[in-house]
């Protein structure tokens, strides 16, 4: 049986990025990480899954719908799960707005997340596209605790954009960075930065999530690497209930035909070649 | 404890509570927050003759105190859900109503024949608001003579009771409802969604592909009060009122303007117990306020009620 | 600084937002806020042409995201409303829409003939979501020919620019907004209310004593954008959008759905000043996104979009 | 020119009643004070005038009215004004949940205020059901400022319903307090209080708030008292505007004919003989 949870808020920080709460007029990206108890969602949640949020008030309805966050890190220990996440609207400025001793509302974890079995000889290959990054530390976690080889990217439109870079580093080693406008690390995409990568790991397994453009540019590069390459995207949709029972994220499946997978249940997380993005 | 449950329309609900086609999916979801059997009926996504893709992304869109949907109606097709959907719902103990559509009136009736040969189907809920190829696109719903034409041919297809889902997006919805009574349904829902739009500025387009969608939630509650006080002061045929219920007063709203029972739709996607804790609210609600049994408060509010009262479960 | 003005159906508009009837008294109370020169025109409360108390107590009860009202309008009547509030408006500096209604097709004409030869009127909207009472009652607002025989009886007493306002409360708007526009409206207004009812489960009763009234906010804006789209693909004349109208963000909904204006109704309640916050926010979104003069907006998300562009001011 | 405040608060306490946050199960009322910052306001309010608060997040628009409250108590030289509330519904739910350093979101002062010039030889007499006591403070603190003579009458439900009493009986003197339930001072109404008073007192100005069957029964004892004795009364009706423009909040006026006064704008306080109640 799944259950509606009311987490603790254990901590609420803001983090990095540029001033002023909300997504800025002059396009700072504003980040905030909530650290909740939650044991119950600890203790099954694995990376790539997500918990639906519940922003606004008991009896309040505007903002109506749950909001989607990947579990950025799992606590099994102390039964703790964080959400990192860019301040961009109503429902996250709520969530930012939240202080310790506050809590929330949530269910989850709900979806499907990264498979996380690396055969003999293959290499986690991780890369991250602005807040795309949430969902890959507790991934960088999961792998790193497996004991499996790792490697990660992290890309930003500016060096504000860079977060959690150290909690992925602290797991995954050097991470390499990349910023749009050459403000930190390497000058240009993500992608760029996962072409070489690609290149110098024998047998790469790429775990990607970003916005859609990169996302599409590395199921392109999984695609191009053939059978030596194997590659899984996590998603974004608009979601209503984040449990399969709307079919209101659909996402094209890739094929002949006209199908639909629906990101909250059957994704997040999706092998490369399984979806046709922005279909 | 009060007495929750009713009969009427050859339904048997151990409550008044329901949910809503095509919030519910086929009751799996949901399923793992709570026991099927804790609600009246289980009403499922529609489902239409051969399966359906459904639009393309984006199909939601959250609006104020509500949502707009354009899921287009993606289902496996009757055959299908009575093979590999059905009879879950049957051994969760549900009380299955299974809400049906089509393009055209044949469409309906066959989809109505196939489902009158599966067990475990309690009723049938006929959605008329879907265009209707063979009249130009305009929905059903909206055409007396159309939603009858549909009825007629479902009743003539199958033996179980009849609900006929109206349209609220019509300028007298009792004109409508009286065609649906007429032709042979034995209960209507209402209601539908709203016909909505949301323009994103940034991109200066619909933010649906298909431009509009169907407006639920709380912001519509008002209309679908009134939508169900009106048609039950012309008609005599139970009502299952929907639209924006929440909680237990909500429901109380509906059940006083008329409705002899209630669905939960867009409520979930806040609250996946949404529709358990209506039941429950009204079980207290009756308690604190010495009403024995919940079929007593059917049209208290509405000196034009019609309706034949609900016997007892 | 980008050019907010616009001159359509006779009116010159120094900026596309408006106040909507009923919602902004005759200017006083809000014109303690904000001058009444920054908004593009003022539409006072209905008038008809005998004085009206208006309905019993409760007149408003709230909704999620929205409210109904059944004030059943109360004014003073055409002529006191001359004499009382018009001077005021005018020496405000306001430009004046005077919202017209009335019980039969003669009354509205009476009433626009009476404004006639008022000074300071810039237009008159005639709101067609009164019962008829020549007709048993319906609101004019749904029968595309009592809507036709209004604005003619109007035309007809008047050479200030006619503006309908619309219901959505009708299965297709398109056919009433071609009735307007063929009997001589310069321009439409759209939308007025939706009928909707709240209940009280505490009394059994509905909580307005009339039992429905009018929903309006942000709950209703899907509702009213659709209705904008639709319309503005269906005829040529400059429409005016309202229906929760809270934010720069919602004008530009409404204008790239085809509006060549908009009316800030609600949202009034909520913030005395939002109607000068959307000024100020359609001025800087046009400052953002480049955009020279606003009336380049008009239609953007409509590839249907039929209108006439507005001129420059 | 009138404006839109954001008003700090300064203080956010609970008040007497019951148990829980809301009105509780067992019909115990939660009462709550809020101290806020609003110097201009603080100027120029007077004794019966209202405040009308917005009770959510900017951008969230359920639910969506403002609620009006009474000026409780008025401290021009902090630029400070208070409301004391019943925590009934979600707006004062809201607003009872508010801390110390949150803000309000407020228009005001709104409405007409008691009169409170007494002629010679002239008594006032505050008689207050339930909340209802919340605006006879400031009129008790203003009055008793002009040296006038005062006497003052409370009643409720049960004791934890009786507030405020004590800053009343800081500026009135001696406060005769009644009880439904006899749980606290006399056991009876307010009103049968209040014709005690009203016959020992020569020339009463009678000032009452609270529940309307209240009200209707001061009205009747005012008429009946005759030219000896005036009488005000401070009603509610629900709002909208709250300053004269949407007409939602009408009342019926006495005299022939049928004819509305809007409580947000001729009112809360209205000479006892001007209108019909619960008409
Ligand atoms: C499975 C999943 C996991 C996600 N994980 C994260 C994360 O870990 N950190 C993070 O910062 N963001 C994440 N997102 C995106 C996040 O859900 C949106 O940024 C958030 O919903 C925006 O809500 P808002 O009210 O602040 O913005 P608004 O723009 O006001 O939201 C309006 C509506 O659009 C929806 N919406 C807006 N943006 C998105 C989006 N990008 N994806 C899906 N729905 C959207 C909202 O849910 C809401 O219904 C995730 C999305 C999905 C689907
Ligand atoms: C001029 C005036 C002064 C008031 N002063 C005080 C005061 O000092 N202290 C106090 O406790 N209460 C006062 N009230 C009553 C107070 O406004 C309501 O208790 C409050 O609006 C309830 O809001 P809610 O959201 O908690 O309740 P809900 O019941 O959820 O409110 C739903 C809607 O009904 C309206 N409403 C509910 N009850 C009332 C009511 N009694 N009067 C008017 N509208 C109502 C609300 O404003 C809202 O629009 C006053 C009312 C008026 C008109
Ligand atoms: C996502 C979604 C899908 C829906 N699909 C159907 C459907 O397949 N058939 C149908 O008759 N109604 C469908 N509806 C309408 C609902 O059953 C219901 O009439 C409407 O949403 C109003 O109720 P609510 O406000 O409680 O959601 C759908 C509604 C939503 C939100
Ligand atoms: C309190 C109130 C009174 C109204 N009175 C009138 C009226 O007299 N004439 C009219 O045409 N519309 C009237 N309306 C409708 C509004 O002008 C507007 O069409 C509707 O409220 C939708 O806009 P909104 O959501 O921005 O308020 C009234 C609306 C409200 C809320
Ligand atoms: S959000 Fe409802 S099915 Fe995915
Ligand atoms: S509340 Fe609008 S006139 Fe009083």
């Amino acid at each position: 049986m799944l259950s509606v949870f009311r987490a603790p808020i254990r901590e609420s920080v803001r983090v990095g990025g540029g001033g002023g709460r909300g997504a800025d007029g002059d396009g700072q990206a504003v980040f905030h990480r909530l650290r909740l108890h939650a044991a119950a969602v600890a203790e099954v949640a694995r990376p790539g899954q997500f918990v639906h949020l519940r922003c606004a008030l008991p009896g309040q309805w505007d903002p109506l719908l749950r909001r989607p966050l990947s579990v950025h890190r799992i606590n099994r220990g102390r039964g703790e799960i964080e959400v990192l996440f860019r301040v961009v609207g109503r429902g996250t400025g709520y969530l930012a707005g939240l202080a310790e001793g506050d809590a929330i509302n949530l269910i989850g974890p709900l979806g499907q997340g990264f498979p996380t079995d690396l055969a003999d000889g293959e290499t986690a290959v991780l890369a991250a596209g602005g807040i795309g990054v949430a969902p890959l530390v507790a991934l960088a976690e999961e792998l790193a605790g497996k004991g499996a080889p790792l490697t990660a990217a992290v890309g930003a439109q500016t060096a504000a954009g860079l977060v959690a870079v150290d909690e992925l580093g602290k797991v995954a080693g050097r991470v390499a960075t990349a910023t749009d406008d050459g403000s930190s690390g390497y000058h240009g995409f993500v992608t760029d930065l996962l072409a070489g990568l690609l290149e110098r790991v024998a047998r790469p397994v790429v775990y990607a999530c970003g916005p859609e453009p990169m996302l599409r540019r590395v199921q392109a590069m999984v695609a191009e690497g053939g059978p030596r390459v194997r590659g899984y995207l996590s998603l974004e949709a608009r979601m209503a209930c984040g449990v399969g029972a709307c079919l209101g994220c659909a996402v094209r499946r890739a094929g002949p035909g006209t199908a639909y997978y629906h990101v909250c249940h059957d994704g997040p997380v999706f092998a490369a070649q399984e979806v046709v993005l922005g279909g | 404890m009060a007495d929750l449950g009713l009969a009427f329309a050859g339904l048997k609900l151990k409550n008044p509570v329901m949910t809503a086609s095509g919030t519910f999916g086929y009751g799996r979801e949901y399923g793992e927050f709570f026991s099927l059997k804790s609600l009246g009926a289980v009403v499922t996504k529609g489902i239409t003759l051969e399966p359906r893709a459904g639009n393309p992304a984006p199909r939601v869109v959250e609006t104020p105190a509500g949502m707009l949907n354009s899921i287009g109606l993606e289902n496996p097709g009757v055959d299908r859900f009575i093979e590999e959907e059905l009879p879950a719902l049957r051994e969760a103990g549900a009380t299955v109503i299974v809400n049906v559509s089509g393009h055209t009136a044949s469409e309906y009736a066959e989809v109505a024949g196939r489902l009158d040969g599966a067990e475990g189907v309690a009723a049938l809920e006929i959605n008329v608001s879907c265009p209707n190829v063979d009249q130009g696109g305009m929905t059903f719903g909206v055409d007396p003579a159309a939603v009858a034409a549909v009825v007629e041919g479902c009743r003539r297809r199958t033996r179980r009771p009849l609900i006929t889902k109206l349209t609220p997006n019509v300028t007298d919805l009792t004109v409508v409802a009286r065609a649906a009574a007429e032709a042979g349904s034995d209960a209507l829902s209402l209601i539908n969604t709203l016909v909505g739009m949301v323009i994103d500025p940034a991109t200066r387009r619909p933010v649906l592909p298909r431009g509009v969608g169907g407006l639920s939630g709380p912001a519509v509650r008002p209309v679908a009060v009134r939508a169900v006080y009106e048609v039950a002061a012309a008609v005599d045929v139970p009502i299952i009122g929907l639209g924006g219920v929440t909680t237990a007063e909500d429901a109380l709203q509906f059940m006083m303007a008329g409705a002899a029972a209630v669905a939960v739709g867009t409520a979930f996607f806040v609250d996946p117990v949404a529709a358990v804790r209506v039941v429950e609210g009204l079980s207290d609600w009756c308690d604190r306020n010495r009403v024995e049994w919940i079929g007593e408060l059917i049209g208290a509010a509405n000196p034009g009620f019609k309706g034949r009262r609900p016997g007892r479960y």
